[in-house]
């Protein structure tokens, strides 16, 4: 079978300028800088000529020019489909891009296991879950459970990490109570469904609780993920850290340490400026933001 | 999916097939017995190339163009350029260049030589010409080495094309989709090029829609494909176009520059360039029997039918065409094996069990070339901006594919009706052969259409209608079948088109030394 | 894609067959023991709104469960809210709306009649009930006048979900749904819902990721799908959750206001909302019986499982639950026809042969359960942002579907893995689906599986798999396995779960006038 | 089978506002307002979390906001591919699309004929080519054949027009010296092809080469179709006329003779700016533009 040769690996070696220092870039399409993006979008405009030119202006406005809408259909008598290719005139200037750099070494977990017990001394405890009607568990299983994600073994997995999962649907208040009752060192919240902002509100009701449930210096480390979240927006939700798409469970796990438990190794110091930046807690237990 | 499993039957007449085939050799014979009384300027050039004259002049004119020129208008060119040429050198003692070169600044005249100096320059040429000839048979060997090394890759090949205009694009470029898990990169010519009356000379870096096809963008690609075939472990095939006005030089410098597969279809050039079609039946006889000697595989052009005529109506023309391409391919010399016919899935989505019929007229061509790899082409015509129903097609094309065991598949676009492939358009259409061909591949076992259902007598209705062409054919020749608008509804007389002051009748005298080689199979 | 051609036979063994159903069947009757043996609040509320108690006071809390919880309270539900209402009623002469304002308002309180009384208050109580019967079956003559009317479509049936959360903007996307060739529509319900321990009243306009299921909603869209119905002469279905913690009163409203389809599996909310296992399989018996009743085909939710569990490994966790899933409907009075048992597309599709696997279960399922409709449900589990690939996906999910003559086709939307579907994602979708059966849709006729080969040995190593499973299961009970993780890797132990404690231990005098009247097949 | 149920006609009622009187409309995914589009690109940097951040950034710059990076794929060490969804915050006022208007009355062949007929009393002659390199007859031959496309049929079953079609890859010089041969009244030239901007190339060429060969007066109409070009650029192209994807026949013909014929019925005299502005013909045998 063929299949079997066509490997899902390529090496692509880039034609023009792939590799070029140049740090401004541009979408490519089949050469360097012809910035060629594909768009598609509906218009609440019946199929007619003057839909399609709206069309192009609404492509034009994004950036493209010329924008060629290649296809358009009729939805009904109400709305039409567009799908436009054209170049795009807008660069970007890769040092402008702000990112959550991953500012904790990746540790095993034998050596996340080691660090905890040589520093805290106790198991650290983690206390996780689905909150509001979200009954996405699959992501936070994935983070918690044995069986791990992505060939790495998730939580449970680790000795001296205590795992709580209380699963799907958990209320705010059920949270708080929990992570009071198993004294949470950190608290793990996963939101799944965004219709309507639901994982932004959900978060924010849940860290403000925390914050008025526990003083200060005693509120377990606030940690959300889900596949939609901006990890920059730790800030504005008022938790510690966010993971998106495609977090595995080592990543978790040395991050947490790096947070809660001081460092047997030096690690790097650029943290990004808005992680543990609403945490007030000493930093012999937590390592503050830079 | 292997080769292996119980092919699916079609029940097919065994009589009506043998009919099909008598009937193509009848209708393809006088054109051979035409082809065979005329030379054309690039035949000849193409003997030139092969006695080893390369390079061109300041103005880029190559010098086989300049000297057969000069000795046309000097001597004519109904014996060849052999006899005038060899003639000249012996006379003043010069190689071949400087006798073009020569030729070119009007200092040396030619003639058709006689008696003792005919055979003395017949057989100059002739010796001149062979170590060219070894040279194709050498690049042969080298290519046969190192399949044995690598092994053959398993059915289908999957078949990718570059098209930057650039050569020093091209190789990167090839070099990825190499590494994406393509075993054959085309490189897609300029669109101006078929016209030119002349091969471009050196590395080019300015084609539009492709890259001209010169002696050193071969070389470079396949030294560029040969060092990822060893990086890869896997031997990747380079093609090209022997079409457009130089399709017999084109042959040759394939042959000499191992390449590996050429699009070459007997009546493309005349449909769809609108080149003359005495000139393209000489030219193409020719070139298939440079290919027969170096071990290239054929792909002929079906699929461009059905781009101009509808693939329903139009079917059985795809069959008569494939018949026809066949008794070309083989009277020049080809084997099975080399025989890449094509065919093409570009029914129009609409139509009621339009997939079903695909099969159909897939597993009918499978069925009549059971030994020939046969070219599957994706769908084009009726790909629209709509790139996600594209993308859909391109599935249901592959499966198509793997469905009936196509040995050549030349992947799909979503991006077809919109612009030549991005590099994210290859990416995407490689996941979707490798889904479909990962996912579904072996599907093939569990495929058993009827044997008088709807795909059966789909197949044999469009067997006899091809029959009933090819009779009328054979009645009315095929050359008026052409000037009739038969095929892609394109209607080309034999008197009209491009390059027909390019076609000489040949003398009694005529005499062209690589022809004799290849027709004897000898190398001296 | 005709359902007169051979079906494509996988060779079961019968008595696997047999032995597999009489497992489920073992499996099954120790927990409708259980169930004949509680009520809960939910089932007694749903006998109210069939004497057809409706509104709500002014907190939105619906009488039912007012009235439930004082009775409850005042004299404990062992006996059911029946006999207590009633005697009130008979006792104050007020009627059921008023009686319970009154003991939302405390000045009535409730008793278990005895004697005379007790008989009196089952008299009338039976007699209210039964008009709410008769009106769930004038609802099904009703449906049975319009299908008669209107012929029944083809299968599949073209399964659309809408999701807006307003239902008055579900209203004209499930109308145009329907005209784009929608057979059924379902109403997704807001995330929320099944969590609510009542029913929300009246129309609703601010569900998240879905539209809250009421008996005003279910009325405004069966109006509107029967106005489009008319439009286009072709019955629309409409779909709704019988499903959380108000299962038997949502399924008693989807009786009342002719809904066509109902969300209704055995396990799903133990499973992924947390919901008692004793609590959901009362719920489940009482909801079966009236959708046996109403002529409402249920859809089960095996799918499910393979959101959580892979679907290679667990694929007979689903067959164990289709048989399951059959065994407690019909012993709950459903027909074969109104067994819209779930699979789906779920296999990764990295795996080798992931489709023949495909193919190997949905035929599986089909060969088991012959006379049901099965419900086919696209894959979104190994969707990802890339829409590409996703709209392929779903086009070879539709292949399978045409391969194995699915029931349901519920369409699968590109933006799975993105967002709730958008305008263009349905478009596109059907789009997708009528390429799919239009081009291949007879494919089936050609597909014919060897009786040795692939698909049929998958086919029986499942099968085995599941009687394995079932024999455990009888061994060990269902209880325990739910509580083990058996299905979807979920574990669910009998004492836990949401809504436990409305879950009660029917008395010796214990009165449900529906359950009566449902069981016996009566209408007064 | 059910596929013969699922029509491809649908007729979808706008849900919210779909026939809202407001000229400013925005894309709809599910909702009025809400914006949502598709967007798909390829960036020549590896795949890594800034290479995210860059896609996220340029979706941003196209006006996303906020943009969800849902797929990133590495195509080789030096390119990654990325599909985008988010909410465009422009908006577009239909009144500012600029579009060619049908500018002249869609007549039935016969009219076409009667008015060719009674008005030049001569057949009316188009010659017809595909010119430079271009090789897709399929466009101009579904314009002249007989055949004609989508319904229609072509120029030459219009008993007063004569069509001389030329084929493909005809040279320009060829073109006018048989638009000179043969009196054309119009030429109509298709261009298929448009890499590297050919079609434009090749239009200019060949209407300088009329202009040069011809006195303004008696210079033929010149039109130019094919599925990429710009319908509002004739003026740049120095053409009187250009149809892009989709068109008819009828059309054409009709076009044509609003044009060169003076008309036996009043037409509308909205004519878009642009067209046969360039043109100095005498208003008795062409229509001015207003
Ligand atoms: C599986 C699934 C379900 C299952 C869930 C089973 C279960 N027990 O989890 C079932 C079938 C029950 C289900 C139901 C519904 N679903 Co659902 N479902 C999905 C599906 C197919 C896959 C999600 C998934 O499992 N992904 C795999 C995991 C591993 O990825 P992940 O969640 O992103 O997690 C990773 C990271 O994000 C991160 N992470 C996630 N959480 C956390 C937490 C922490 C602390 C950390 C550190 C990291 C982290 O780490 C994980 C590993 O990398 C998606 C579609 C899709 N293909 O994405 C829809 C989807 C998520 N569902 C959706 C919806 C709307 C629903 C319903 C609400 C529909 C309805 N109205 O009935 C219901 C109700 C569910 C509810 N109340 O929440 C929508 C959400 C739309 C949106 N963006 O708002 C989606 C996108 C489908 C769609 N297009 O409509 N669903
Ligand atoms: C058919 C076809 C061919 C056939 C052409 C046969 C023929 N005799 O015409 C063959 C197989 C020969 C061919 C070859 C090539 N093709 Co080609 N081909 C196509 C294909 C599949 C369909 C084009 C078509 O026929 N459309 C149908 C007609 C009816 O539509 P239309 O041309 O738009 O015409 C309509 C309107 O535009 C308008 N119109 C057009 N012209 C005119 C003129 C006037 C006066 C008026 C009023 C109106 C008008 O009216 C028409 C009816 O509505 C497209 C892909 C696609 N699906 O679109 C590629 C495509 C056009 N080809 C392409 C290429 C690159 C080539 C090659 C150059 C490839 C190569 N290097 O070998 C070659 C060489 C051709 C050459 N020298 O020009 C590219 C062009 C890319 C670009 N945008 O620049 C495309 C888009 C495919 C791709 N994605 O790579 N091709
Ligand atoms: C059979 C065949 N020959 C040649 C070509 C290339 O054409 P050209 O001669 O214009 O390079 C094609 C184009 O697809 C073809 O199909
Ligand atoms: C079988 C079944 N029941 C019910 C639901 C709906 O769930 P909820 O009860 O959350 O509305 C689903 C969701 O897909 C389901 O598959």
């Amino acid at each position: 079978m063929s299949a079997a040769r066509v490997t899902s690996t390529p090496a692509v070696t880039g034609p023009r300028g792939g590799k070029a220092a140049s740090h401004i870039v541009r979408p490519y399409g089949d050469a360097t800088g012809d910035g060629m993006v594909q768009l598609s979008f509906t218009l609440p405009l019946p199929h007619d000529k003057r839909a399609e030119g709206a069309a192009q202006l609404f492509a034009s406005k994004m950036g493209m020019d010329p924008a060629m809408v290649v296809h358009a259909k009729a939805m009904g008598p109400d709305f039409t489909f567009f799908v436009v290719y054209g170049p795009v005139h807008h660069l970007v200037d890769t040092r402008d891009v702000v990112i959550v750099e991953r500012d904790y070494p990746l540790l095993p977990p034998k050596e996340v296991n080691s660090l905890i017990k040589k520093t805290l001394h106790r198991p650290l405890v983690v206390v996780g879950a689905c909150i509001g009607t979200d009954a996405h568990t699959v992501g936070i299983d994935a983070i918690l459970n044995i069986k791990g994600f992505a060939g790495e073994k998730g939580l449970e997995y680790y000795t001296e990490i205590t795992v709580v999962n209380l699963g799907a649907q958990v209320s705010v208040p059920d949270l708080v109570e929990q992570a009071r009752v198993h004294r949470a060192d950190a608290v793990l919240v996963s939101q799944v469904v965004t219709q309507r902002d639901a994982h932004l509100h959900n978060t924010r009701e849940m860290s403000a609780a925390f914050r008025e449930a526990f003083p200060a210096d005693r509120r377990p480390l606030l940690v959300v993920g889900g596949p939609r979240f901006d990890e920059l927006a730790t800030a504005q939700l008022g938790v510690d850290r966010i993971f998106g798409r495609g977090t595995t469970p080592g990543e978790v796990a040395s991050y947490l340490v790096s947070a809660l438990v001081p460092p047997a190794t030096p690690t790097s110091t650029t943290r990004s400026s808005t992680a543990r930046s609403t945490s007030s807690r000493p930093a012999t237990s937590r390592k503050k933001a830079s | 999916m292997s080769r292996s499993t119980t092919e699916p039957m079609l029940d097919l007449d065994p009589a009506t097939i043998r009919t099909a085939r008598s009937l193509a050799r009848k209708a393809g014979a006088p054109v051979v017995s035409m082809a065979k009384r005329h030379t054309t300027v690039s035949v000849e050039r193409a003997v030139l190339r092969l006695a080893g004259l390369e390079g061109a002049d300041v103005e880029g004119i190559p010098w086989v163009n300049r000297l057969v020129d000069v000795v046309r208008e000097d001597a004519g060119l109904e014996h060849g350029v052999s006899l005038p040429v060899w003639d000249a050198m012996l006379r003043t003692g010069d190689d071949l260049l400087t006798v073009a070169q020569k030729a070119a600044a009007g200092s040396v005249t030619f003639r058709v030589p006689e008696g003792k100096d005919a055979t003395k320059a017949a057989k100059a040429s002739r010796a001149q010409v062979a170590a060219g000839i070894r040279r194709i048979d050498t690049s042969r060997r080298q290519r046969d080495k190192l399949i044995a090394k690598y092994g053959q890759p398993p059915a289908p090949w999957i078949y990718l094309i570059v098209a930057t205009g650039d050569i020093y694009e091209d190789m990167p470029q090839a070099q990825a989709a190499a590494r994406e898990g393509a075993d054959v990169i085309a490189v897609i010519r300029s669109t101006g090029q078929s016209l030119l009356d002349y091969v471009p000379e050196g590395p080019t870096r300015e084609g539009y829609a492709g890259t001209y096809a010169t002696q050193a963008n071969f070389r470079l690609m396949r030294a560029a494909l040969d060092e990822t075939s060893k990086e890869l472990g896997r031997y990747v095939r380079l093609t090209n176009y022997a079409s457009g006005l130089c399709m017999p030089e084109i042959a040759s410098l394939a042959g000499l520059e191992r390449l590996d597969m050429m699009l070459n279809d007997s009546m493309y050039g005349i449909l769809f360039r609108d080149i003359n079609p005495v000139r393209t039946f000489v030219d193409q006889r020719f070139s298939r029997q440079i290919h027969a000697r170096a071990g290239i595989i054929i792909n002929t052009g079906e699929d461009n039918y059905l781009t101009t005529a509808d693939a329903v109506e139009a079917a059985h023309t795809v069959t008569v065409s494939q018949l026809l391409n066949e008794y070309f391919a083989k009277e020049a010399g080809l084997e099975n094996w080399q025989l890449g016919l094509g065919h093409a899935f570009e029914i129009n989505p609409d139509i009621p069990d339009s997939f079903r019929m695909e099969l159909a007229h897939a597993m009918l061509a499978r069925a009549l070339f059971p030994d020939a790899p046969l070219k599957w082409m994706p769908p084009t015509k009726h790909m629209t901006g709509d790139v996600f129903r594209g993308y859909l097609l391109d599935g249901f094309f592959n499966l198509a594919g793997a469905l009936t065991g196509q040995g050549i598949l030349l992947v799909g676009m979503m991006t077809e009706a919109v612009v030549t492939p991005w590099l994210s358009d290859r990416d995407l259409a490689l996941q979707n052969v490798r889904y479909v061909f990962n996912a579904a591949g072996n599907l093939r076992e569990d495929f058993r259409p009827a044997r008088d259902g709807y795909i059966a007598n789909r197949a044999r209705q469009v067997l006899g209608e091809a029959v009933d062409l090819l009779d009328r054919i054979v009645d009315d020749t095929l050359l008026n079948a052409i000037a009739d608008g038969t095929f892609g509804l394109m209607k080309r007389p034999a008197d009209a088109g491009r390059g027909l002051d390019g076609v000489v009748k040949k003398s009694s005298g005529y005499l062209n030394p690589a022809t004799d080689l290849l027709e004897e199979g000898a190398t001296r």
